[in-house]
C-alpha cells in the first residue's frame, strides 16, 4: 500500500510520488478520470484562445442555429455562440470546485481532527451537531445560506461549501478514530509526545490520503450542487455562462433547440464523471483494500 | 508433571490410506507477481490416523488442504498440478457440484478464528442443522435432535437452549465445540482442523485438544491438523509433515521427527522452540543475569484498581473490573513477567504504570516519584526513563515515516540529541539491534515483522529508558524469529541494566526471560515469586492448572490429563508469603 | 435493545431540539433587517413593519424569543407566511406529502433496482458484469439528476407523449419518481457492492461453503442475511438524499411538493416559511432515520439480545 | 383529446395508485397562467394575474362597453350635481351576494369605507379620488360626495380596482382563503401557488357587459392553474389539460402555422413598459445618467427579437389607445438608441467601458422579461454601464422600487422595467404626484400641472394639460416609454372552447364561453 501523504522526510518523497503517478496512470479509472479533468483546466485556463466567439457577445450568430461547422455546439435564443459559453462555463464549475471543497475540507477536516482526537464532550458535542447538520441534507444548509446571503453565484459557491463540511467532518472524525486505535499511536504518546505533535506529525499524515481521495469526489458534488441551484436560479445570474443556470434557461425551447439542453448537460456530467473516476483511481492506488464506503 | 497417563486411540496396525496427496502445486497471482505457494506437495492420510501439517506462516500449509476441498477464492488461486485420492476419486478433478455435495459431509473442516466463524445474524441451532438437513435429507426436527446430540458431545451445558441462542452469546472457547460439533454431525471420514486452537487460551486449548482427540476415537475420523505450535504436534499428531516455503521438508512418525529430524530446516525449528521445564534442568545459559540486590527499588506499585464502565450516560452496569489492588516491585536491571490468560488485566497493568491508562486508585512510584502526581508536562518529561515496546509489529510503527526518523522520534522529543549527533546515535542505535545504516531511509512495509520489532526495539532505546513494558512482544512472531528477538532483549538488559515489565501468555517465553513471575487472573494477581518457584512449584491451583495445559514438543512425556479447576472457590485473597520472596493469594 | 432504543430516540429528540435552537437562530444571521425585507412586499409603513417585529418577539433576548417560538410552536403555530399570509403549518402539510410520495416512490425503485445491479456485481466481482454494472452506476452518479429529468421530459413527455409535463395526478409522478429514482439507484449500487464484497470476504461465508451449503443458500440465507444489516443502515442517509433531491427534481417537473415551495420562499426571503420548512424537513428525516435505526436493531440480534 | 397515451406500467403505479385523484371534472374550464394571484381582496394587490380573477369573483357599478366607455351596469342610472362633486347611483334591484345576501348600497359603502380605512388602506386608494362622504340613500341608492372635481371617477367605477365587495365577508380570511362578491363566479378554493377554483354563480344576471349571454355562465366551473413553465402550459394546451394559457413567445409561430390552436392577442390593452430610475441618490440623481441608459437601450431590437412584432414601440409614457397618447408628439422628446451619445454622456461623469458604472435593473417574472433583460444588460455593457439583473414577483418589485426611492445610503441607484395599465393619463397623476406612488420624482411645478389634467374636464384643454406633463417627464428622463403591450396579452386557446372575449385594458371575460364535446 503506497502512501503518497506529504511525509514530512523530503528524502525518497519524490520517488513515492513518482510511484503514486505511475500506478495512477496504469488504472483505467484513473487515467480516464485524469485525462477529463486535465482537459477540464487546460479548457479553463484557456479559454480565451479555444473559444472562437465571446461568450456574452448577442448576435455572435443567428439565433437558434442547430449545430454546425461554424458554431459547434450551436446557438442560443440571443444568437449567442454556445460552444464559447460552455468553454467559458468550465473556467466558473473549476472555481466553484475548488473553492467550495476549499471551505467544506479545511472546516471539515479541523472539526472531525479535533472532535477525533479530543474524544470525551468535546467529541460527543461535535459529533452530535454534525449529526443534527447531516438530517438537514445539503441542499437545505445551502439554501439557508442563500435565504441568509441572498442568491448569486459567489454565495451559492459559499453555501456548498458551508453545506458540505458535516460530511468532511464525519470522515474525517472516522478516519481518526481507526488511526487513533492503532498502536503507533499509542507509541507516540508513550514516547512523550505532545498533542500538537500528536497531531501534526502522527496523526494528520495519515488522514490525509483519505482526504485526498473524498476530497476529489467531493469537487464533482459541489460542481453538481452548484449547477442544481443554478438550475433552480438561486446560483448564476445571467449572463454568466455557468451550465447549470444555461441548463434552467434552454427549458423553455426543450423541444425547438434540444441543442441548449443537451450541450451544457453533458459538460456537467462529464466533468463530475472525470472527477469521480480521479477519485476512484487515487482511492485504488492508494488503499486497494480498504473499499471506502 | 504428573505422568503416566495412558495413551489411548494410537493406531495399532497403518491401515488402508484413505487419502493421498500425489505432485500437488498451486500458484497466486499471475505474471510478474505470481508466487508459487505449493510445490510438488506429497503426502498419505491413513484411516484413523492424525496427521499433523507443520510450518511457519507462508508455508503453504493451509493452502494445500483448502485447495483439497476446492475452498481456494476461485479468481486468484490456481490449481497448476496434483491428484488427491479419496474414497477412490480424484478430488482436484471434482465439479464444484461433485465438491459441493462431498464437503460437510465426507470430509469436514474448521477454522482458526471462532469469532468469526459464524453468522453472526443466524441462530446456533439453524447453523449447526442446516448441514444435516442438505446432506442426509433430515427432517428439521430430526436434524435438532441430531445436533443436541452433538452439542452434549462437545461439552457444553444446556444443549438444547443452546439452539436458540447467536454466536455472539458465546465465549471463544464454546464457539469453536459448536464449530467442532458442526462438523462431526455428519460422521465425515477425515476432518481437517486449520489451526483449531491458535486463537485460544492455553486452558481452553487444552480442553478442545482433548475433545478432538476423544471425538477421533469415537467417530474413526482421522484428522489433518494444520499448526505453527510444535507443543500441539507433539501431543495430538502420529505423523508429521513438515513444509517450508510450499515444499514438503520431510515427514514421519511423531516420535522420529522430534528425536532424530533429517532435515536441517526440522533442525532449527525444533531449536527455537522454547520448552517448559527447561528451567528445572541445568541453568540455560540466557537467563542468569542477576538483577540488582542492593534492594533498590525501581518501580514499586501498590493496590492498583481499574474499572471499565461501558456504554452511554445511562448504563446502570458497573463494567468490567480489570485490576483489583495489584501492587509489586521491580529492581533496576530486573525482569518481572505478567503471565495470564486473555482478560486477565496484565496487557492494561503495563499500560497504567506507564500512565498510558489512568487507574482509578493506587501508588505508582517510578524511580522514586510518584508518577501519578505529575502534571501533563513533566509525565511527558518522566516518560524518557520508561518507554514501551508493542504486539503487532506491523500496526506499530508510523507507515508514513522511515525506519531513522522513527527511531530518532523519542531522542527529538527528549532532545537527547541533535544534528549530526542524532544521525550517529540512530545509526549505532539500528546497528545495535542488528539492522544496518541504510534501513534508515526505507519505510515500515518494506521490513519483514522481526526487522519491524527491531526497529520498535532501536525506539525505545534512544532516550535511554530504565524501564520498558514489552507488551507480548514476540506472539506475532514465527518461533524462529522470536527466538532471536528475546535473544536481543536479553542480551541489551545485560550491557545497559535495563528492567523489563514483560507480559506474556507463552509460559515457555516467560520462563526463558523473566527473574520473577506473577500469575494473574481477571484482574488479580494469584501467584508471585522467582521464576524457578512458579514454574516449578506452584502453590496457586490456578497456576498448577496453567502450567499444566501447556503442550510439551516432545511426544514422550505426554501432559496429563487437565486438572478440573472450580474458578468459583479459588483462593483470591491478599498475597501471603509462603516462601522467601514467593506470594501466594490466601 | 431496549437501551439501544432509549438512546436512539434520545438523539432523535436532541436533534430535533438543536434544529428548533438553530432554525430560530436563522432569522438572525440575515445581513440587514429582515422583517424590512420580508415585509417590503406590503408596502407597511414603518409602524407596520415595527409592529410585526414585536409580534415575531424579535426585539427581545434572544433565549426569551426561543421559547416564544417553542411555546408556539407546540400550538401549531408556525408563523404565517409572506408569500400566502397563510399560517405556514397548513401550506407545510398541504405540500409536504407529495414530496414524501415523491420520495418514497424514488426509494423504492432505487432500492429495487441498486441493491440487485449492487448484489448481482458483488457476486459476480472482477467479471464483466461487475465491470459492466459499476461502469453503468459510475454513470449514474455522474449524470446531473435535473438534466436526466429535462432529457426524460423530452423524449417521453414532449417527444412520444406518453407521460404528462406535469401535473399533481399519478401519472405526473413517473417521471420524477424515475428521474430521482434512476439518479439514487446508482448510488446504492455502488454502496451495496461494497457492503456486499465486505460480507463475500467474512470467515461465516467461508463456513457456509466449508459444510457444503448449496450455493443459493450461501448466497441468500448466509451472505445476503447478513448483509441486510449494514445495507438497511445506509437507508436513513439514502433517504436523506432523496428528499433533498426531491427539492431540485420538483422544479423540473412543476410536481406541486414542498421543494418548490422552499425555491419560492427564498426568493421571497419568506423566512418565517423558511424557518417551517427547515422544522419540518429535518423532522421528517430525524423520524425516518429512527425508523430505519430500529428496523436495524431488529435485523441485528447482536443489537437485539445486547 | 391529444394522442391517446399507452400506459407505462410500472410497479410504482401499483402502488401509489389512486392516492392523488385527477383534478378537474369535465365542463370546467381550465386556463393557466405563469404566476398566482396575490391576494383575493380588491385592496392588497395591484398586479393583472389578481384583477383577471377578480373579474369574475366582483362586480363592478359601471361596465365599460368596447370601446372602453363606462356603462350601467348593476348600477342601472346616476345623477352628477352640477358642481361636479356629487354622485349619486341607482342600483339594479335582486342582485345577490355568492352567499345569497342581497347586494345594496350597504355593500357600496363597506367597500369604499374599507378603501379608505386608517390603519390599512386600500393600495389603490387614490385612485378612488379625494371621495370625502358614501352616504347610503335607501338600499338601491347611494350617494358620492367629493372634496374636489375628478373627471376619471366614472371610468374608475368600471374597472376592477373598484371590484366591490360584499358585507358579508368574514374580515379573518378574507383574501386569504374567502372572497365573497356579486360576480360570474363563486371562490371554491385557492390553493397558494397552484390553483384558484372558481364555480359557476346560478343567480348571475349581466345587465352592462358587453357580451350576448345575459346569464349565468355556460361553463360549470373556471380553474385558474399556475403553471410557470412555459413548456408545461403548451405541453398542457396539445394534450388538452389545458384550454386557455399564454404560450411560449418562441413557439407562436409554429402553433400559428399547425393551426392546431387559436392564438388571440389582445388589442387596447392600455399597458405601458417604461424605464424609472430611483433618483434618491448617485447614479440617476444626476439626469445625465437617466438619459444615457435610455439612448444606450434599443427597445425596437429587443421586442422583435422575444417577441417577434406582437408588441411595438411605445414613445409616450401611456400607452395606445389612452387619450392623450400620440406617437409623434412623443417621439420629439424620445430617446432614439444612439450609443455613442450615450457614451458622450456617461464620459462627462467619467464612466467608460473600462470604469463602467455599476447598477442594478429590477425585471418581474414571465412573459420573457428577463430576455429582454438580458438584451437591455448586453446593451448597456457595450457603453460602459455594468448591470446585475434582479427577477422578483411584480409585488415584491412596486415594494423594493418604493423602497429604493426612499433610502439614501451609498449603496448605487437602482433602475427598473416598470409596467403600468391604465385607461386614462390620470396614472401620471398616481405616479409621479407627490408623494406619488413610488415615492420617486416630484416636483411642485409637475404637481400643479398634474392636478390640471385632474380637474380640466373639457377634452382640449386637458390634451393640452396632459401633453404638457408628457413634455415634463420625457425631457427629465423620468418616465421613458419602451413597448406595449408586454404582458399576458397573447391567449393560445384549444379549438373546442368558443366565445372567450378579452375586454379593453386586458380583461379576459368568460360569460359566453362555451366547451364543445
Amino acid at each position: 500500500m503506497a502512501s503518497i501523504a506529504p511525509t514530512t522526510i523530503a528524502e525518497n518523497v519524490h520517488g513515492e510520488l513518482a510511484g503514486f503517478w505511475l500506478r495512477l496512470v496504469k488504472s483505467p479509472t484513473g487515467l480516464i478520470g485524469l485525462l477529463i479533468v486535465l482537459t477540464l483546466i487546460a479548457t479553463a485556463l484557456f479559454a480565451v484562445w479555444i473559444a472562437p466567439f465571446d461568450p456574452l457577445q448577442m448576435g455572435a450568430g443567428p439565433r437558434l442555429q442547430p449545430p454546425s461547422a461554424q458554431y459547434w455546439f450551436g446557438t442560443d435564443d440571443f444568437g449567442r455562440d454556445l460552444f464559447s459559453r460552455v468553454v467559458y462555463g468550465a473556467r466558473l464549475t473549476l472555481q466553484i470546485g475548488v473553492i467550495a471543497v476549499g471551505i467544506s475540507l479545511t472546516s471539515g477536516l479541523l472539526l472531525g481532527l479535533v472532535a477525533g482526537y479530543a474524544g470525551g464532550w468535546t467529541e460527543r458535542v461535535l459529533m452530535r451537531l454534525v449529526d443534527v447538520l447531516f438530517s438537514f441534507t445539503e441542499i437545505v444548509i445551502a439554501l439557508a445560506c442563500l435565504a441568509i446571503l441572498g442568491i448569486g453565484l459567489t454565495n451559492a459557491m459559499i453555501a456548498i461549501g458551508i453545506a458540505s463540511i458535516p460530511f468532511y467532518a464525519r470522515v474525517t472524525h472516522s478516519v481518526v478514530l481507526v488511526e487513533k486505535g492503532k498502536p503507533y499511536f499509542e507509541a507516540g504518546i508513550a514516547a512523550g509526545a505532545g498533542h500538537v505533535r500528536m497531531i501534526f506529525l502522527h496523526l494528520l499524515p495519515n488522514v490525509v490520503p483519505t482526504l485526498i481521495v473524498v476530497g476529489t469526489l467531493g469537487i464533482s458534488t459541489a460542481v453538481l450542487a452548484a449547477a442544481g441551484l443554478s438550475f433552480l436560479g438561486l446560483g448564476a445570474q445571467p449572463p454568466e455562462p455557468e451550465w447549470g443556470f444555461m441548463l434552467s434557461s434552454s427549458r423553455d425551447l426543450i423541444s425547438r433547440a434540444p441543442w441548449m439542453m443537451i450541450f451544457p448537460g453533458s459538460a456537467i456530467a462529464i466533468t463530475v464523471l472525470g472527477f469521480n473516476l480521479l477519485g476512484d483511481g487515487i482511492r485504488e492506488v492508494l488503499d486497494p483494500r480498504q473499499v471506502m464506503r | 508433571m504428573t505422568a503416566g497417563h495412558t495413551m489411548s486411540g494410537r493406531p495399532t496396525a497403518v491401515s488402508d490410506c484413505i487419502l493421498r496427496v500425489e505432485n500437488l502445486s498451486i500458484s497466486f497471482g499471475r505474471g510478474r507477481s505470481k508466487n508459487q505457494a505449493v510445490q510438488k506437495l506429497t503426502y498419505r492420510l491413513a484411516a484413523g490416523e492424525t496427521l499433523a501439517i507443520v510450518g511457519e506462516s507462508g508455508s503453504g500449509k493451509s493452502v494445500s488442504s483448502m485447495a483439497l476441498l476446492g475452498l481456494l477464492p476461485a479468481g486468484q488461486a490456481l490449481v497448476e498440478s496434483g491428484e488427491a485420492w479419496f474414497e477412490g476419486r480424484d478430488l482436484l478433478a471434482m465439479s464444484e457440484a461433485e465438491i459441493t455435495h462431498l464437503r460437510g459431509d465426507r470430509i469436514a473442516m474448521i477454522f482458526q478464528e471462532p469469532m468469526t466463524s459464524l453468522n453472526p445474524v443466524l441462530t446456533i441451532g439453524r447453523q449447526l442443522t442446516e448441514g444435516l438437513v442438505v446432506h442426509k435429507g433430515m427432517s428439521q426436527r430430526e436434524a435438532e435432535a441430531r445436533a443436541i446430540e452433538m452439542i452434549e458431545l462437545v461439552r457444553l451445558s444446556d444443549a438444547a437452549s443452546r439452539l436458540r441462542q447467536y454466536p455472539h452469546e458465546l465465549s471463544g472457547g464454546m464457539r469453536q465445540r459448536i464449530m467442532i460439533a458442526m462438523a462431526m454431525a455428519s460422521d465425515p471420514a477425515i476432518l481437517i482442523a486449520d489451526e483449531p486452537t491458535t486463537a485460544l487460551d492455553v486452558t481452553v486449548q487444552a480442553q478442545i485438544l482433548d475433545l478432538m482427540r476423544d471425538l477421533k476415537r469415537d467417530f474413526d475420523t482421522s484428522i489433518i491438523l494444520i499448526t505453527h505450535d510444535m507443543g500441539v504436534v507433539a501431543e495430538m499428531a502420529d505423523r508429521v509433515v513438515v513444509m517450508h516455503r510450499g515444499r514438503k521438508v520431510e515427514d514421519g512418525p511423531v516420535e522420529r521427527i522430534f528425536v532424530a529430524p533429517a532435515e536441517d530446516y526440522t533442525k532449527s525449528l525444533l531449536a527455537a522452540v522454547p520448552r517448559l521445564g527447561r528451567a528445572a534442568g541445568p541453568p540455560a545459559v540466557t537467563s542468569d543475569i542477576e538483577p540488582a540486590d542492593d534492594g533498590s527499588v525501581l518501580v514499586r506499585a501498590r493496590d492498583l484498581s481499574k474499572r471499565f464502565r461501558s456504554g452511554g450516560w445511562f448504563s446502570r452496569d458497573e463494567g468490567v473490573l480489570a485490576m483489583d489492588e495489584i501492587g509489586f516491585d521491580l529492581a533496576p536491571g530486573e525482569t518481572l513477567a505478567l503471565v495470564g490468560e486473555s482478560g486477565s488485566g496484565k496487557s492494561t497493568t503495563g499500560r497504567a504504570i506507564l500512565r498510558l491508562i489512568e487507574v482509578d486508585e493506587g501508588e505508582i512510584l517510578i524511580g522514586n516519584r510518584d508518577v501519578r502526581k505529575l502534571g501533563q508536562a513533566s509525565l511527558r518529561g518522566a516518560r524518557r526513563t520508561m518507554q514501551m515496546i508493542f504486539q503487532d509489529p506491523f500496526a506499530s510503527l508510523n507507515p508514513r515515516m522511515s525506519a531513522g526518523r522513527l527511531v530518532m522520534e523519542p531522542m527529538v522529543i527528549h532532545g537527547v540529541a541533535s544534528g549530526s549527533e542524532l544521525e550517529d546515535r540512530t545509526v549505532e542505535l539500528l546497528r545495535r539491534v542488528g539492522l544496518e545504516a541504510d534501513h534508515m531511509r526505507r519505510f515500515p512495509h518494506e521490513f519483514s515483522g522481526g526487522q519491524r520489532q527491531r526497529i520498535c526495539i532501536a525506539r525505545a532505546l534512544g532516550p535511554g529508558p530504565k524501564l520498558i513494558v514489552a507488551d507480548e512482544p514476540t506472539s506475532a512472531l514465527d518461533v524462529s524469529v522470536q527466538a532471536q528477538v528475546l535473544d536481543l532483549l536479553l542480551e541489551l538488559q545485560q550491557s545497559l541494566g535495563l528492567a523489563f515489565l514483560f507480559i506474556s501468555h507463552d509460559m515457555a517465553v516467560v520462563e526463558e526471560v523473566s527473574h520473577r513471575v506473577a500469575v494473574m487472573h481477571q484482574g488479580r494477581i494469584v501467584e508471585m515469586g522467582p521464576r524457578q518457584a512458579v514454574l516449578n512449584n506452584p502453590r496457586h491451583s490456578y497456576t498448577r492448572t496453567l502450567l499444566a495445559a501447556v503442550p510439551m514438543p516432545d511426544p514422550t512425556r505426554r501432559r496429563g490429563a487437565l486438572p478440573t479447576l472450580d474458578v468459583a472457590a479459588m483462593p483470591r485473597g491478599p498475597l501471603a508469603e509462603v516462601a522467601p520472596n514467593h506470594w501466594v493469594a490466601a | 435493545m431496549i437501551r439501544y432504543i432509549i438512546q436512539r430516540v434520545l438523539a432523535a429528540l436532541v436533534t430535533i431540539w438543536i434544529t428548533t435552537i438553530a432554525v430560530t437562530l436563522l432569522i438572525h444571521a440575515v445581513p440587514g433587517d429582515p422583517v424590512r425585507i420580508m415585509y417590503a412586499k406590503f408596502q407597511s409603513t414603518p409602524e407596520q413593519i415595527e409592529a410585526v417585529r414585536i409580534a415575531l418577539g424579535l426585539d427581545q433576548p434572544i433565549y426569551i424569543q426561543y421559547g416564544l417560538y417553542v411555546s408556539r410552536l407546540f400550538q401549531g403555530d408556525l408563523g404565517r407566511s409572506i408569500v400566502g399570509d397563510q399560517p405556514v403549518l397548513d401550506i407545510l402539510l398541504t405540500r409536504f406529502p407529495p414530496t414524501l410520495l415523491l420520495a418514497t416512490t424514488s426509494l423504492v425503485i432505487a432500492v429495487v433496482i441498486g441493491l440487485s445491479l449492487g448484489f448481482l456485481a458483488a457476486y459476480k466481482r472482477g467479471t464483466v458484469i461487475d465491470v459492466g454494472a459499476m461502469v453503468l452506476a459510475v454513470l449514474g452518479v455522474s449524470i446531473p439528476h435535473f438534466w436526466l429529468g429535462l432529457l426524460l421530459l423530452f423524449f417521453f413527455a414532449l417527444q412520444l407523449g406518453w407521460l404528462p409535463v406535469a401535473g399533481s395526478d399519478l401519472r405526473s409522478l413517473i417521471l420524477p419518481a424515475l428521474t430521482l429514482g434512476l439518479a439514487n439507484a446508482a448510488v446504492l449500487a455502488r454502496l451495496t457492492r461494497s457492503a456486499m464484497i465486505d460480507i463475500f470476504d467474512q470467515d461465516f461465508v467461508r463456513t457456509a461453503r466449508a459444510k457444503g451449503l448449496p450455493k443459493t443458500m450461501v448466497l441468500y440465507r448466509h451472505a445476503l442475511r447478513a448483509g441486510l444489516v449494514p445495507i438497511v443502515s445506509m437507508m436513513g442517509l439514502q433517504f436523506a438524499y432523496m428528499m433533498g433531491g426531491a427539492i431540485v427534481v420538483e422544479n423540473v417537473f412543476a410536481w406541486n411538493g414542498v421543494g418548490r415551495l422552499a425555491i419560492e420562499a427564498v426568493f421571497a426571503r419568506d423566512y418565517p416559511l423558511i424557518q417551517g420548512f427547515i422544522l419540518f424537513f429535518a423532522t421528517v428525516i430525524v423520524l425516518v432515520s429512527l425508523v430505519i435505526d430500529l428496523l436495524y436493531a431488529v435485523l441485528d440480534p447482536r443489537i437485539r439480545y445486547s | 383529446m391529444g394522442r391517446p397515451p399507452t400506459f407505462i406500467t410500472t410497479p410504482i403505479l401499483a402502488l401509489t395508485a389512486g392516492l392523488v385523484a385527477g383534478s378537474s371534472q369535465a365542463a370546467d374550464l381550465v386556463w393557466a397562467r405563469y404566476g398566482d394571484i396575490d391576494s383575493l381582496d380588491p385592496h392588497r394587490a395591484t398586479s393583472t394575474l389578481s384583477m383577471q380573477v377578480w373579474d369574475q369573483i366582483y362586480e363592478t357599478l359601471l361596465a365599460f362597453d368596447g370601446e372602453g366607455k363606462p356603462q350601467p351596469h348593476i348600477a342601472k342610472s346616476w345623477v352628477v350635481s352640477d358642481d361636479g362633486l356629487d354622485y349619486t347611483f341607482e342600483l339594479q334591484e335582486g342582485v345577490l351576494c355568492h352567499d345569497s345576501t342581497p347586494f345594496d348600497a350597504n355593500d357600496v359603502k363597506f367597500t369604499v369605507d374599507r378603501a379608505f380605512d386608517e390603519s390599512n388602506p386600500s393600495l389603490t386608494k387614490t385612485s378612488w379620488g379625494p371621495i370625502s362622504a358614501v352616504e347610503v340613500v335607501d338600499d338601491l341608492t347611494v350617494k358620492f360626495t367629493f372634496e374636489s372635481k375628478f373627471g376619471p371617477f366614472l371610468p374608475f367605477l368600471a374597472d376592477s380596482f373598484s371590484s366591490m365587495v360584499c358585507d358579508s365577508n368574514d374580515p379573518e380570511t378574507f383574501g386569504s382563503s374567502t372572497g365573497i362578491g356579486a360576480g360570474p363566479f363563486k371562490l371554491v378554493e385557492w390553493v397558494k401557488g397552484d390553483t384558484v377554483s372558481l364555480a359557476k354563480n346560478p343567480d348571475y344576471t349581466n345587465y352592462g357587459r358587453p357580451f350576448d349571454n345575459k346569464g349565468p355562465v355556460n361553463v360549470d366551473g373556471l380553474i385558474v392553474k399556475t403553471v410557470p413553465e412555459a413548456q408545461t402550459r403548451l405541453a398542457g394546451l396539445t394534450t388538452g389539460e389545458i384550454h386557455i394559457a399564454e404560450p411560449p413567445f418562441d413557439d407562436i409561430p409554429a402553433i400559428k402555422e399547425s393551426g392546431e390552436l387559436e392564438i388571440m392577442v389582445a388589442e387596447n390593452t392600455g399597458q405601458n413598459v417604461f424605464w424609472e430610475f430611483a433618483i434618491s441618490r448617485p447614479p440617476f440623481d444626476d439626469i445625465r445618467a437617466r438619459q444615457a441608459v435610455a439612448y444606450a437601450t434599443d427597445p425596437e431590437l429587443a421586442i422583435d427579437i422575444i417577441y417577434g412584432g406582437l408588441s411595438q414601440r411605445e414613445w409616450c409614457p401611456i400607452a395606445r389607445g389612452v387619450f392623450g397618447n400620440d406617437q409623434e408628439f412623443c417621439a420629439q422628446y424620445g430617446y432614439p438608441y444612439d450609443p455613442e451619445k450615450a457614451k458622450a454622456l456617461l464620459a462627462e461623469l467619467g464612466y467608460s467601458t473600462d470604469n463602467p458604472l455599476e447598477t442594478t435593473m429590477f425585471v418581474w417574472t414571465g412573459g420573457n422579461r428577463h430576455k429582454l433583460a438580458e438584451i437591455f444588460q448586453n446593451q448597456l455593457s457595450q457603453v460602459g454601464i455594468k448591470v446585475a439583473i434582479e427577477i422578483m414577483d411584480i409585488g415584491t418589485m412596486n415594494a423594493r422600487v418604493k423602497e429604493q426611492n426612499e433610502t439614501t445610503d451609498e449603496t448605487p441607484g437602482t433602475f427598473d422595467m416598470m409596467t403600468w395599465s391604465w385607461y386614462d393619463p390620470d396614472i401620471l397623476y398616481a405616479l409621479w404626484h407627490s408623494p406619488g406612488a413610488y415615492s420617486g420624482y416630484n416636483t411642485p411645478e409637475l404637481d400643479v400641472m398634474l392636478e390640471e389634467t385632474r380637474t380640466t374636464i373639457d377634452p382640449e384643454a386637458r390634451l393640452e394639460k396632459v401633453q404638457a406633463v408628457i413634455k415634463h417627464l420625457m425631457e427629465n428622463a423620468v418616465h421613458v416609454g419602451l413597448y406595449t403591450p408586454g404582458w399576458e396579452w397573447v391567449f393560445a386557446v384549444r379549438p373546442e372552447v368558443s366565445g372567450l372575449k378579452i375586454g379593453a385594458f386586458l380583461h379576459p371575460m368568460f360569460n359566453d364561453v362555451t366547451i364543445k364535446e
